[in-house]
């Protein structure tokens, strides 16, 4: 167990990060350790008050956070509503709004102690009867919220008759919370008891559409915005801008005091910019940061002066192969495609600055559970000699390709098909617009989806690859896999779950399943003024300690 | 008047056939698929089953036919609702406005430099066709309407922003109107059209100066001042007044490219976004709004061309 | 006499236009002199440069055009020297200018009161006000009803005719010493033409002031001049005065110009037309020598193309008579011009073509998608009934909105009749459209267009338009016997077989209407309508074709219906004359019935109001008053009541007129009674001797009566373009001059 | 834009050129191979290159016929140097030593650069692909979809025109009233909506320019054709007996021809415009083949900067001169056919 993977364990079991590094021995420049058990970067000496900090980002509604499908929309929030964990820069989520939690040791019981004295903007304060609240709604049908989803709260529910029935008759089956799934301990401790064992309680509950609302809370969230968060919203114009700004006193009149300590900038602003337009906006001095910038604008972002902020993730693009279709029901032609694609030189040719070389079993080095395999060669000749075996000479196949994640996805697969082409596999690559690749994304045989980043690795395979789930793209089915999966997920020492990786990743490679050649690097730039911006995996914007020089 | 009357009979006709069309265009599943995507995300869109799916339109009110989300359309057009952008989430009302205000002050800079420039330069090189001010005006104005928006804007910015750095790249205006930002789409709309313009200006200006009474003028014995001004100009600027009205209807398509380059927030970046999102009672109401500046200014033209014409005038 | 300085002089004029082929002389070697109160007229073929020499008196000559030597003098200043500002004082002042189009020369977004008042204000620096008092009194004075309507009226709003009178007073308001007239009729029709005319004659005797008059009309320049210059391809080839040039032609150009145009002596069958032989040459292919010389019957090598050739009195006539004409004296000008060859008389046979009380109204209202405005009525054929037979030609003649042109659609079966009955032999057309129409129908009645640039489709060969018609009729269907066919009629119209292989572009307009006449023929047709064939040609070209159409017609026996303003071309080639008027059949009948009394009073005044150019004839001036009315709208009786002379009010605008039957075939439709119509003295007299010619104008001119006659729209046949010589050919045709390069 | 008033008089220099069956037969050499080149999307390097090789001789053939032809427009003949120089290219781009236009080799390199072996003339672009070959070979789409693109809208409109203008009458009302409302919408928004309909392609490209343009086409035809018929000639024709298709195409089309040629070249730089200008926006040709507008689509998010606005400036330069090459030819044209 290294000293990193110490801390991100310390978090898991509920320790406060300070004290996890500190156990750790670790120097924790990053972390508060003395202002007590906060989620956020310590204090900088030299941080000055005050300021605007503009970003450009697409400026999206405000209405209901339990409902939120966009991380914009989140990030537009997350200074008013916060969440019970929080998963820093560094992929280790943290207490936020709780204090500290535990969980059983069949996991099936979590604990989270809330942290107190925090206050609401109207003056009321943040009890556990509030967390009550929120997780009731998530699980409520009627509001849809896609947080139902995540492993943490469909083991808080169970599936009962509506009493109505669909168009074929068949009963028609909601997603009801479970009667005593949630026990209030006490004003500031509230117990989780899942019906299955859960790794990833404290992670799901930084999921962005997790943030704690207070109960007056009727959408949208812009008509009436009370969170805890140490902003407020001044203005939103979607498509536009939004406004953020400190909030000194509650909408009681008495003064507001935010529980996070010191928050340095006065106002937040939001502009929208199309992603396209958003690095352009900067170089002209608009905007003092930027959402996203793409690889190809790497060398224009050189070109302007400011810091370009590179994230560590596990955003991904699976080139996976359905292996119910012909012809990857043939594992000899799935290894041939996999054997005759070097990862390397397509990680190199498409994103040369930062990001990882993947390994086709989906698992990223980000992950604390990853276990790294002896590197994957590229076979040519091996190729071939399977393609021959399996009388599949001059194979042609076609790829589809969405481009949803932007257009690199097209590149990698022209990457791929000059690869292919030395193995005398002809690949086609089928460019078509987004939504009509989400259309086909689960049923085509051959099919590049991007796969967002998780802050496990075991949340992914669990989500894709088990045997039956609904996003099963690639219609793998392995008992043995599955078997493994379990294992791992029922571990909570990082340093064994790891070990039983091993075998989780190994029969995924092994499978054949995808070309899975890289791990995208998130790519920012902030004004030489901006100090202190994070580098976060899923662009979350954490901007408590963020301050601006004159 | 009936003339008027009957243009604007044509513009309902042309507004009702183009917004049924629009409806129906837009009620294709690509269009409500692309909304759903753009407002539930693409992990949100795949995660829906087809009840879902079709929850979410009821949701929407996309489930609705067409046909019936016309006429509730036009019901609300008439009581001066404009509808709701899902994209925006805002009434359409007030983001066209503001849309507009935009455009309108960018046609406001681009009408009151072309104008005048476009007439002088033709006036001038008609009026001595063959000459070489004449020949000089005619190539340059060729040269610069033959290049296209998109070139001019990108020399533009190429030389005032990023060499010079004299104008800002972008006119996106985030803290508020800015004169500077302005510069470069004006600059770039006249330079591509003034010479459109100009040309019309020039023909128009050199076959009234071969005209007969032209020549019955100068035989009669007048100052060639008094040739050209009471005799000349009066005739030969019918032709460019239309075109010039005519030019408000260009100008709309011209903006897209402009505004989207720019990034200047006007009539023509939001029509772009809005087809692109499946923004169907945006780009209902931007199509509206085109429609009408079409045809009034074809109206428009019509009157002024009526009105400066006798021949026509008192027909 | 001699002592006055002459209003203008030319001297040795030479000008030229400068284009990117090099120069192009457009006149050579002009002379002139204007002696105050002297009435000049150029006259000449299209192409001649008599209106550069117009221009280049108002030294207005474009950017292109020069005065390459030469002077040309104002009251003894030279206009070359003058400087702009001294010009523009003169121009408008003292040297004023009437033009062809009336319309196009006035300002069309200006009152008209305001185009006036521009000359006394800037040429006089006079007030406004009395500007247009001024401007008020000189419409008055060129007779225009209702000044005052008219100066603040835009010229649209007033009739060709009153635009043209607005012109002329406009040159006459600040009383010039020269006044040029460029065709000032030839936009108008006959009769407002003949009351322009004479309202330009009365105002040269009145205020004597000096005119210069072109024309391409011999007959207008013998009715207002005094002297006369002839010009042939740039230069004047015969100049003297009027009555000396007319009856003692000294020049073989001049000749032929008089032996091309039908007088009233000729006769189309005893004393055919002689035209010219050959074409106009362009100015830059000019031969050397004598212009005329490839033209000439009496072309003499190694004399008249030796060298240019020089102006020479005329021995034995008048001292200011002169021809260019090398050969003048070796010429035998008493022997007549080389007689036309005469054809056989082809008696009348059946009647082949009987309309029977035809009429045709159009319904017009104003279209729209979703108006319907109100319908009009326009009457354009009125209970048209004639009949034409075997070998006849039968002249339909009228001004433009008479209805002709719908008559020939009517029989075409581009239209179908309202009522009454089109019988082509025993067969009922006149309401059936062209498409239910057999092909041996249509073969049978074919038709020769006016516009020789619009008669054939410029896209195809010459050969290929006239092949169509031979399938398309089925007179053959093996190629090889089409292309025969095809030659054997460019044979027939006297074309060189390898036109077939041209486009239309390649041809003159005299061998394009030669091909259109071909093409009409290609079915051996029964009924032929020739829709005035050949008004938009120029004079020496006109009478080869009227030859050629009449001796095809004679030949195949074909019935003609012959569409025309021109009373002289008429009287010369139709058996039989059908006057119309808006729309209705005013009066018909043989020639000579026609053209002798008892007389419609509209063919009364139609017959004075053709210029003719003899000095031997006399002719009653009638002036008709009044405006063309309109179709859409016509007098409620007698359409030509509000014109009338004879009209009887209370009866002629009440009751239509009823048709009086004078003889066999000769039918008036009028409201006169047979005494008075048959008490009217003929219009046209040929008389013996030259000399009584002075006095004969002198008295027309007492008769004439100036009155603000409208034409409504300029005549059809006017509206062609005239034949460009410009046009490039390159042919070996018969009536091209072989050139001696 | 709205349209061009075109003289109606047939320009006989037109007419005397279009005649000549030779230059048929040689517009046909270049464009049918050309078209078939690109419309089919064949990779090339292949043997269908070589079918682009006869079109080479032709093209240059083209020049100096037209050259003779327009000799005395300098306008014309400049026009006429510049579309012949693209048209060059377009058909011997295939036979250039160039660098593959979508292998990325190395990024960034500006012009006059050289990297190891390679030369870059005009540079690379952030992929790494170099600019002079992209432009070279973009003027193929560019061309092509362009032509194509005012061919079909010329078909179309003329056909509706022909029609409108010589039966009049509801055929006329109905024509010009739909023609009306395709011309109220501004051109941009009805290729917007078109294209977002139809989804970006070429082919969708034909269909919106098509709508965008065949009304204005129509009209002139229209106006030529009411004008035409009531010539002699086809009066002599209906006189004959002929049918209405017969008059519409044999005897009014032929001599609709000439005016409209310079209307045509005037349409062929709105279509190059309209193409560049919707591929910029993302709604017309799709990556990853090159063209103008997508050249500068890319490099406008990616090369803002003044040291790499080469990727901005050379696409938008290439796509200016060959539209002011078309304007050039259609004025000097009329210009000629104006002076005749």
């Amino acid at each position: 167990m290294n000293r990193r993977e110490f801390v991100r364990i310390a978090a898991l079991t509920g320790l406060a990060a300070g004290t996890a590094y500190a156990m750790a021995g670790l120097a924790d420049p990053v972390m508060a350790a003395e202002t007590g058990n906060l989620p956020f970067p310590a204090d900088e000496a030299d941080a000055q008050s005050g300021g605007i900090l503009k970003v450009a980002m697409q400026i999206q509604k405000m209405e209901d956070p339990a409902t939120y499908s966009w991380v914009e929309m989140s990030n537009q929030t997350r200074h008013l509503l916060e969440y019970l964990a929080m998963t820093g820069p560094d992929n280790i989520t943290r207490p936020m709004l709780a204090e500290s939690w535990s969980a059983s040791d069949d996991l099936k019981t979590w604990t989270f102690n809330i942290r107190k004295g925090v206050m609401w903007h109207n003056g009321d304060e943040l009890t556990a009867e509030h967390i009550k609240w929120n997780v009731e709604r998530w699980t409520d049908p009627a509001i849809g919220s896609s947080n139902v989803g995540l492993s943490s709260i469909s083991a808080l529910v169970e599936e009962v008759d509506s009493g109505e029935k669909d168009d074929k008759g068949n009963a028609k089956m909601v997603k009801k919370l479970r009667d005593g799934a949630i026990t209030l301990v006490d004003s500031h401790t509230i117990q989780f008891n899942l019906s299955k064992p859960v790794l990833s309680f404290p992670e799901d509950m930084y999921n962005y559409p997790t943030a704690i609302l207070h109960p007056s809370f009727t959408p949208p969230f812009s008509d009436n915005p009370i969170g805890t968060g140490a902003y407020g919203l001044a203005e939103l114009a979607v498509g536009d801008k939004c406004i953020l700004k400190r909030i000194t006193k509650t909408t009681d009149g008495k003064d507001f005091t935010y529980w996070g300590g010191k928050v340095y900038l006065d106002e937040i602003h939001y502009y929208n910019f199309d992603e396209d337009n958003q690095l352009t906006a900067f170089a002209g001095g608009d905007v003092d940061a930027i959402y996203e910038f793409s690889i190809e604008q790497m060398e224009l972002a050189k070109a302007v002066e400011g810091n370009i902020i590179a994230a560590r993730t596990a955003q991904t693009l699976c080139c996976r192969m359905r292996v119910t279709e012909p012809p990857f029901d043939d594992i000899r032609v799935r290894k041939a495609i996999v054997m005759a694609c070097d990862n390397a030189a397509i990680k190199a040719l498409v994103y040369p600055e930062g990001g990882d070389i993947g390994e086709n079993h989906h698992v990223a080095p980000v992950h604390p559970e990853y276990f790294e395999l002896p590197p994957i060669k590229r076979d040519v000749e091996g190729a071939k000699a399977l393609l021959k075996e399996a009388g599949k000479e001059n194979l042609e196949v076609t790829i589809d390709v969405g481009n949803t994640d932007g257009p690199w996805h097209q590149s990698v697969a022209e990457a791929m098909r000059d690869q292919l082409k030395d193995a005398g596999i002809t690949l086609n690559v089928n460019v078509m617009p987004a939504s009509n690749y989400w259309e086909i994304w689960a049923k085509t045989g051959f099919g590049a989806t991007a796969w967002t980043h998780r802050p496990l690795g075991t949340m992914v395979l669990s989500l894709g690859y088990r045997t039956g789930v609904p996003w099963n793209e690639s219609a793998f089915a392995s008992a043995e896999f599955d078997a493994a999966l379990d294992a791992a997920e029922a571990t909570l020492d990082v340093e064994e779950r790891r070990a039983k990786m091993e075998t989780v990743e190994k029969i995924l490679q092994d499978a054949a399943v995808m070309v899975q050649p890289l791990y995208r690097p998130v790519y920012t730039i902030t004004s030489k003024k901006v100090h202190g911006y994070p580098a976060h995996p899923t662009q979350y914007h954490q901007f408590n300690k963020v301050w601006m020089s004159a | 008047m009936k003339l008027i009357g009957r243009r604007l009979i044509q513009m309902i006709l042309i507004l009702i056939v183009a917004s049924i069309i629009l409806f129906i265009i837009f009620d294709s599943d690509t269009f409500k698929m692309r909304i759903a995507l753009a407002e539930l995300g693409n992990f949100g869109v795949s995660a829906m089953d087809p009840d879902d799916y079709k929850a979410w339109l009821v949701k929407k009110g996309l489930d609705i036919p067409f046909y019936q989300r016309f006429a509730l359309w036009v019901g609300n057009v008439l009581q001066g609702d404009l509808g709701w952008s899902f994209e925006k989430n805002t009434a359409v009302g007030p983001l066209l406005w503001a849309a507009l205000k935009n455009t309108g002050i960018l046609a406001f800079w681009v009408f009151a430099l072309m104008v005048p420039l476009s007439l002088i330069l033709g006036v001038l090189a008609g009026m001595r066709e063959g000459s070489r001010l004449d020949r000089s005006i005619s190539f340059i104005s060729v040269f610069t309407t033959s290049i296209p928006e998109i070139a001019t804007a990108i020399i533009l910015t190429v030389i005032f922003a990023l060499g010079l750095k004299w104008l800002p790249t972008k006119s996106a205006m985030i803290s508020g109107f800015d004169g500077w930002q302005l510069m470069l789409p004006v600059m770039t709309l006249v330079l591509y059209d003034f010479g459109y313009v100009a040309r019309m200006t020039r023909a128009s200006m050199a076959e009234v100066m071969t005209s007969q009474y032209i020549r019955t003028a100068v035989l009669k014995g007048l100052p060639y001042r008094r040739v050209i001004l009471r005799h000349a100009l009066r005739n030969a600027l019918i032709a460019p007044f239309t075109v010039i009205v005519l030019q408000l209807n260009w100008l709309l398509s011209g903006v897209v490219v402009v505004e989207v380059f720019f990034e200047y927030k006007g009539f023509g970046k939001l029509l772009l976004e809005a087809a692109l999102f499946g923004d169907i009672y945006v780009v209902q109401a931007c199509t509206l709004v085109a429609v009408i500046v079409a045809v009034t200014s074809q109206i428009i033209s019509d009157i002024g061309y009526t009105f400066l014409n006798p021949r026509i005038r008192f027909a | 006499m001699t002592e006055q300085i002459p209003v203008l002089e030319c001297r040795n004029l030479c000008i030229s236009y400068f284009t990117r082929a090099g120069e192009i002389p457009a006149v050579v070697d002009f002379n002139m002199r204007l002696m105050p109160g002297e009435a000049q007229g150029i006259v000449g073929e299209s192409g001649c440069g008599k209106s550069t020499v117009a221009l280049a008196i108002m030294n207005y000559m474009g950017k292109n055009g020069k005065v390459v030597s030469g002077e040309i003098l104002f009251e003894g200043r030279d206009m070359q020297k003058m400087s702009e500002e001294e010009l523009r004082q003169l121009r408008g002042s003292r040297i004023a200018m009437v033009y062809q189009e009336p319309m196009a020369s006035l300002n069309p977004a200006m009152l008209v009161g305001d185009q006036l008042a521009e000359v006394p204000i800037y040429h006089e620096g006079v007030s406004k006000e009395e500007a247009w008092n001024r401007a008020r009194d000189m419409l008055a004075k060129v007779k225009l009803p209702e000044p005052e309507r008219i100066l603040n009226s835009y010229p649209h709003q007033i009739s060709g005719g009153q635009q043209q009178r607005v012109v002329i007073a406009m040159a006459l308001l600040s009383g010039p010493k020269l006044l040029l007239l460029d065709e000032p009729t030839t936009a108008l029709d006959v009769t407002v033409e003949a009351s322009i005319v004479d309202l330009i004659r009365e105002i040269a005797d009145e205020s004597g002031t000096s005119m210069i008059y072109i024309s391409h009309n011999l007959g207008l320049i013998l009715e207002t001049c005094d002297r006369i210059t002839v010009m042939y391809s740039g230069e004047a080839v015969e100049l003297g005065d009027v009555d000396a040039v007319f009856d003692m032609m000294r020049h073989p150009y001049t000749r032929g110009l008089f032996g091309s145009i039908p007088l009233p002596g000729a006769d189309k069958n005893a004393r055919p037309l002689v035209s010219i032989p050959g074409q106009l040459p362009l100015p830059h292919e000019r031969p050397r020598g004598c212009n005329f010389g490839p033209r000439c019957d009496f072309f003499k090598a190694g004399v008249c193309d030796a060298a240019a050739i020089r102006m020479r009195q005329v021995r034995g006539s008048g001292p200011g008579h002169w021809s260019r004409c090398e050969r003048i004296d070796d010429i035998d000008w008493d022997k007549p011009i080389a007689e036309g060859v005469s054809r056989e008389i082809t008696a009348p046979g059946d009647v082949v073509l009987k309309v029977d009380n035809m009429t045709k109204h159009y319904e017009i209202e104003e279209s729209a998608l979703f108006f319907s405005g109100e319908k009009k009525t326009v009457k354009a054929n009125e209970n048209i009934d004639f009949d034409a037979r075997e070998a006849e030609t039968v002249a339909i003649v009228g001004e433009s909105g008479c209805g002709k042109s719908t008559f020939a659609k009517v029989l075409m079966g581009l239209e179908t009749a309202t009522s009454g009955n089109v019988q082509l032999g025993n067969f009922e057309l006149g309401h059936l459209p062209v498409q239910k129409r057999s092909a041996d129908t249509i073969s049978k009645l074919q038709m020769v267009f006016q516009n020789p640039f619009d008669t054939l489709n410029p896209s195809h060969t010459v050969g290929s338009q006239i092949a169509r018609v031979i399938r398309k009729f089925g007179v053959e269907s093996d190629p090889v016997k089409v292309q025969e066919r095809v030659l054997d009629l460019l044979d027939t119209v006297k074309l060189p077989r390898d036109f077939a292989k041209r486009r239309p572009r390649q041809l003159s307009g005299g061998q394009k209407q030669r091909v259109g006449i071909a093409r009409a023929f290609a079915g051996n047709p029964s009924v032929v309508i020739a829709d005035e064939p050949v008004s938009a040609l120029d004079v020496s070209v006109q009478a080869a074709v009227t030859e050629l159409l009449m001796d095809i017609q004679a030949e195949h026996g074909t019935t003609m219906l012959f569409i025309s303003h021109d009373l002289s071309v008429v009287r010369y080639l139709a058996d039989r004359i059908v006057v119309m008027y808006l729309g209705q059949i005013m009066e018909q009948g043989t020639t000579d019935e026609i053209f002798s009394p008892p007389y419609h009073p509209y063919t009364e005044a139609l017959l004075s109001a053709v210029p003719i150019a003899d000095t031997h004839v006399k002719k009653r001036r009638i002036v008709l008053e009044g405006e063309l009315p309109s179709a859409t709208n016509p007098p409620e009786g007698c359409p030509f009541s509000t014109r009338c002379r004879y009209m009887i009010p209370g009866t002629c605008d009440v009751t239509p007129p009823p048709l009086k039957q004078m003889s066999a075939g000769h039918r008036i439709l009028c409201h006169l009674t047979d005494d008075e119509l048959n008490a009217m003295e003929p219009v046209i007299v040929i008389e013996g001797a030259p000399s009584e010619k002075k006095e004969v104008r002198r008295k027309r001119k007492s008769v004439a009566q100036g009155a603000g006659s409208k034409a409504k729209t300029q005549p059809a046949a006017k509206r062609a373009a005239k034949p460009k010589a410009a046009s490039p050919v390159k042919t070996t045709a018969k009536d091209k001059p072989s050139r001696s390069k | 834009m709205a349209d061009i008033t075109i003289e109606p008089a047939a320009p006989s220099i037109l007419a005397q050129l279009t005649r000549t069956r030779i230059i048929a037969l040689l517009m046909a050499l270049v464009w049918l191979p050309l078209s078939a080149y690109v419309i089919s999307g064949v990779t090339p390097g292949g043997s269908a290159d070589y079918m682009l090789l006869p079109s080479i001789p032709a093209v240059i053939l083209l020049y100096l016929i037209a050259f003779r032809a327009w000799r005395e427009s300098w306008v014309a003949v400049l026009g006429l140097s510049l579309v012949c120089f693209w048209l060059l290219v377009a058909v011997s781009v295939p036979f250039l030593p160039l660098f593959d236009p979508n292998k990325p080799i190395a990024p960034f390199q500006i012009p006059f650069a050289t990297k190891g072996e390679n030369f870059y003339l005009l540079g690379t672009d952030y992929k790494g692909r170099d600019i002079l070959s992209r432009t070279l070979w973009g003027c193929q789409r560019v061309i092509v979809w362009g032509v194509t693109a005012t061919l079909v809208a010329y078909m179309v409109g003329m056909l509706f025109g022909l029609l409108a203008g010589y039966l009049s009458g509801w055929w006329d009302e109905i024509i010009s009233f739909l023609g009306n409302v395709l011309l109220s919408f501004p051109v941009m928004v009805l290729f917007i909506v078109i294209l977002n309909y139809l989804g970006p392609s070429g082919f969708n490209i034909i269909v919106a320019v098509t709508f965008a343009s065949a009304p204005a086409i129509m009209r002139i035809v229209r106006g030529l054709a009411l004008d035409i018929k009531t010539r002699d000639y086809v009066f002599a024709a209906q006189t004959r007996g002929e049918s209405p298709l017969w008059i519409m195409f044999v005897e009014l089309l032929p001599n609709v021809r000439g005016p409209i040629i310079v209307d045509a070249c005037l349409r062929l730089g709105y279509t190059t415009v309209a193409i560049t200008t919707l591929t910029f926006l993302g709604l017309g040709l799709q990556p990853p083949d090159p063209d103008w507008g997508l050249m500068i689509r890319e490099s406008a998010k990616t090369a803002m900067l003044f040291k790499f606005s080469y990727m901005l400036i050379v696409p938008a330069l290439s796509v200016s001169s060959l539209i002011l090459g078309f304007n050039l030819m259609a004025d000097g044209l009329r210009e000629m056919s104006l002076r005749d």
